[in-house]
């Protein structure tokens, strides 16, 4: 068995960065390291969010995005629903009531267990009602037009999109501000943002997505996954930074490294 | 003019202004009606694709070339639909564990082959350029990659450099994000005047 | 209400029929606005220009459904168009959406009124679930597919003769409503094939890096792009018929940014004045 | 068993597939290669599992909604119309799927895919160009800096990308493509390689176990 042509620098810098990845989770989760994470403000925005709906008496909307679990959006989903694991926390200690949205059916079953059991860890499982997680359409139009109809039925207060989103975005998003929802978009899909900023209160913008779970839950074994994020980050910026130069003096060595 | 005297144009005009009816007029039965309609069908015609493909790909080669080994996925393919059943819920991990497992070992090595080796490698650029205009724009191009990259580190000291920096990538991002609503104005655009046009064209007669 | 607060609450139905009423005008009365054309759009042209009716065969991946309207569709017509005007046989396959073959068979059912032979100038293989795991099956083993969606044997059709695996194709086209990144992962970087997208235009900002990259030879998006390839093939069609009302939308739509903005201005003004009294 | 089976299932696919891709030649002690353990095993099986899967929300749905009728909640004659349509679509596509010779029942449906089913999605999107409208009149505030850099470079774009632009000034089309060729192109580049990485890690987490509540089996370990 050996590696074909183009991927041995690839392969390598995978096992490498894998490395780096696992001993940064396990020294941070046995307190060798100390990781702190920069303010993202739109998730100090969340708990604004709940609040106002709990001062309103209305339902907070919360929604893990389009993606699956099956497909290359798994880490924009489970990302998602490490956030929906907070919301419902906040909610359940203010005492608010929740509403999740589902489009893939996969996600379904997740969503009901991820809101359960942080309704259980806040002492408030009887607060769980079986309408609380609903599954709408998987066709990504179909969901929206629920989600928008379920908007002027529960009259909701506050709505925080999470995760991926396609064209529907503008949908959910516009036809929430114009009833006047106090909205928190949390998304990787860099095509949706400008709809995002244009109409909600607070976005949180691309690789932010995948830092929120760690953020928010402040779970020490996904800090020092980020703080790895951070370490990767800066080799790209090195070879970046390198490559340039010695392209610069007439040399194509980095490039024909790194694709070797 | 000549309007149409084709049932089905009717039929499809009818199916258009019945979407269009939330945002022009308000929340309607008539809308609701094509709304629910639209699900329906969408839903019916993914299983008649799904059925199609489960035979020709699954139960024909085992029946007719004997490949038996794609027992394997049918009976991982019927254990997705133990979830409606409590007692067997569990079993249809193994079906989603086995759906994960190709999803993430696709994406895992090839992001970061085509997404980050690759785009790494494209960025870098020889200064100074052939023109004064290649340089500012191949230097605008890399402070602003590596302005970005350092917004989105979250966990390094924010000094003033990283601090200063970092705003200049969400200024960037600000002007790729406006890039990308102007060309969403002209995309969104288009579809209604797909529309539009089959109005006035198949319909209507008009053009 | 004076009318400032007016100007600040427009009754969002009033934007909807203006904006309808500025887009049918010039949809039903063209002006023949002058266009130019976009190099990434070229590029495609060029790219089935320099192809050999003789004996090159090329894969479209028809990957959009429906929704995505006129913006979608315009772009693989104006393509197959020019290729069958060449003489080029075609080869199309779905992996994005289920909706991919009946798209398919649209442009089919026309070119077959026009003359055309199924089987021999063209073949729609259908749609194999599966996602980048199907892209990646399909270029290794193109037989992979047992059967069109007329029920022939792939490996009888006379357009398939020939084909085993993807580099097979001289050139392969993607038409989707999103980005053909599981089409660079899986088949352009590792085979390296000739391969070019047809999406619609809120995609192409996303492209500009693949396409200076190289991995991409050429990216058309959406009706701005049909027209201009239907003025290079000198072939008016549907695009071009719709570039003025595309003019007059954008103008509107920079309208309304302008009116919101005056009536912020001057309601924010208005604030402070009353706050500093 | 309930635990463990599937992280295992998730580790070792994964790694096949990841592999296939990167190496050539039999690995030792199994006498195949990778690349032809996954085109003959793997893949094949993916595409069989994945067409039950695509059936799945269509079973959901059919459960949601014939609980509607069934407790006669409010609005169930909505969730007949849906249900009808689901049997009326899925059976006739069925039909025409396992009969790929019959040319009348394809040309039947697709009249009612052309005729209905795709104007109702269009119709669907259409609505998009009235929701930018909206959103452009009354979200696009120059209400900060940032907010301003955002606008200033729509308009710019949607100026240069409409032929009418040209004719105001023949430099907009210049300035759009050079928006989206550098600044768009440097932004784009860096949220991707960004993404990319982030999404690498969550992978690598999901590959190894470590991320396991796609499973629904508690949180990370």
């Amino acid at each position: 068995m050996t590696l074909v042509p183009g991927n041995v620098f690839g392969f390598w810098m995978f096992v490498v960065i894998s490395v780096i990845v696992v001993y940064m989770i396990r020294a941070s989760q046995n307190d060798k390291i100390q990781v702190s994470i920069r303010t993202i403000p739109g998730l100090e925005a969340i708990e604004e969010c709940v609040g106002r709906a709990t001062e309103m008496g209305r339902p907070i909307h919360f929604s893990p995005g389009l993606g699956d679990v099956v497909s290359d959006s798994v880490p924009d989903t489970l990302a998602a629903l490490q956030i929906l694991s907070y919301v419902t926390d906040i909610a359940a200690r203010y005492d608010s009531q929740l509403l999740v949205t589902i489009r893939m059916p996969n996600v379904y079953p997740l969503a009901v267990e991820t809101v359960r059991q942080a309704y259980t860890a806040a002492n408030k499982g009887d607060a769980y009602k079986d309408n609380t997680v609903r599954y709408i359409s998987s066709d990504q139009d179909a969901y929206a037009a629920g989600v928008i109809g379920l908007m002027h039925q529960e009259q909701v207060a506050s709505s925080i999109l999470a995760g991926l989103y396609m064209g529907e975005a503008l949908l959910l998003a516009e036809s929430a501000a114009r009833l006047g929802i106090m909205q928190v978009a949390i998304t990787a899909s860099v095509m949706q943002v400008p709809f995002f900023v244009a109409a909600c209160d607070y976005t949180v913008i691309g690789e932010e997505l995948y830092a929120a779970g760690a953020y928010l839950s402040n779970d020490k074994g996904r800090l020092g996954a980020i703080a790895a994020q951070d370490y990767i980050k800066l080799i790209v910026i090195a070879i970046t930074i390198l490559g340039t130069i010695v392209t610069s003096f007439g040399s194509t060595f980095i490039q024909e490294l790194v694709t070797k | 003019m000549q309007i149409s005297t084709n049932i089905w144009q009717w039929i499809s005009v009818a199916c258009i202004f019945g979407m269009w009816s939330l945002p022009l007029y308000k929340d309607n039965p008539f809308y609701r009606v094509c709304q629910n309609i639209f699900v329906g069908s969408c839903a019916g015609h993914a299983i008649g694709i799904a059925v199609g493909n489960m035979v020709k790909y699954g139960f024909q080669p085992v029946i007719q070339q004997s490949q038996l080994h794609l027992i394997i996925p049918i009976v991982l393919g019927i254990l997705l639909y133990a979830r409606f059943f409590p007692s067997v819920a569990w079993l249809s991990r193994w079906s989603v564990a086995f759906l994960v497992g190709v999803g993430v070992g696709q994406a895992i090595y090839s992001s970061l082959r085509s997404q980050v080796i690759n785009q790494a490698v494209a960025a870098m650029t020889k200064f100074p350029g052939e023109t004064l205009g290649t340089t500012v724009n191949n230097l605008i191009s890399i402070i602003g990659l590596l302005a970005v990259l350092t917004y989105f580190l979250f966990t390094i000291p924010q000094t003033r450099f990283v601090k200063g920096f970092s705003q200049l990538g969400r200024w960037l991002m600000m002007v790729t994000f406006g890039v990308g609503f102007g060309n969403v104005v002209s995309g969104r655009l288009s579809v209604l005047l797909g529309e539009l046009l089959k109005i006035f064209q198949d319909w209507l007669g008009l053009i | 209400m004076n009318l400032i607060d007016k100007l600040q609450n427009v009754d969002t139905r009033i934007i909807y029929i203006v904006l309808l009423i500025t887009l049918s005008i010039p949809l039903l009365h063209p002006i023949g606005i002058p266009m130019q054309i976009n190099p990434m759009t070229r590029a495609v042209y060029d790219i089935v220009e320099g192809l050999d009716p003789e004996k090159d065969i090329v894969l479209l991946s028809m990957d959009y459904m429906p929704g995505a309207g006129l913006d979608a569709e315009v772009c693989p017509i104006a393509v197959v168009e020019h290729l069958m005007e060449r003489g080029i046989k075609w080869v199309a396959i779905s992996f994005g959406t289920t909706d991919g073959p009946m798209m398919t068979n649209r442009i089919i059912t026309d070119l077959e009124r026009r003359g055309y032979k199924y089987g021999e100038d063209f073949a729609n293989l259908g749609y194999m679930a599966g996602g980048e795991n199907a892209i990646r099956l399909f270029a290794l083993d193109c037989l992979s597919v047992p059967t069109d969606v007329r029920g022939n044997r792939t490996s009888d059709l006379p357009v398939m003769q020939g084909i085993r695996t993807i580099k097979d194709f001289a050139f392969v086209m993607q038409f989707s409503a999103s980005t053909p990144e599981a089409w660079i992962r899986q088949v352009v970087d590792p085979m390296g094939i000739a391969f070019a997208t047809g999406t619609v235009t809120v995609c192409v900002p996303s492209l500009v890096p693949y396409y200076n990259s190289g991995q991409l030879k050429g990216v058309m998006g959406g009706v701005s792009s049909a027209a201009q390839y239907e003025i290079l093939c000198n072939k008016p069609g549907r695009g071009a018929s719709m570039m003025d009302a595309q003019s007059m939308g954008h103008l509107i739509i920079i309208f309304f940014i302008v009116l919101g903005n005056i009536g912020y201005f001057l309601s924010k003004r208005t604030k402070e004045n009353l706050a500093a009294k | 068993m309930r635990k463990e089976v599937p992280l295992l299932i998730t580790l070792i696919v994964s790694i096949i597939v990841m592999l296939s891709r990167i190496t050539t030649g039999p690995v030792p002690l199994i006498g195949i290669s990778m690349p032809e353990l996954f085109e003959e095993y793997i893949s094949p099986w993916m595409t069989v599992v994945s067409a039950f899967a695509l059936c799945l929300a269509s079973v959901n749905l059919i459960m949601v909604h014939s609980g509607n009728i069934s407790r006669k909640r409010q609005e169930w004659v909505y969730s007949l119309i849906l249900l009808v349509t689901l049997i009326i679509y899925g059976a006739f596509c069925t039909y025409v799927e396992l009969n790929p010779d019959n040319e009348t029942a394809a040309a039947n449906y697709s009249l009612i895919y052309n005729y209905i089913l795709s104007p109702l999605m269009t119709g669907q999107w259409a609505c998009l160009a009235f929701y930018v409208a909206s959103a452009s009149y009354r979200a696009f505030r120059a209400r900060n800096l940032e907010a301003t850099v955002l606008l200033v470079s729509a308009i710019l774009v949607m100026l240069g990308a409409a032929p009418v632009g040209s004719l105001i000034w023949s430099k907009f089309p210049t300035i759009q493509q050079w928006l989206l060729d550098v600044p768009n192109m440097a932004g784009q580049r860096a949220l991707l390689i960004g993404a990319a990485i982030g999404s690498f890690v969550a992978s690598l987490r999901t590959m190894l176990g470590i991320e396991r509540s796609h499973l629904g089996i508690g949180g990370s370990s």
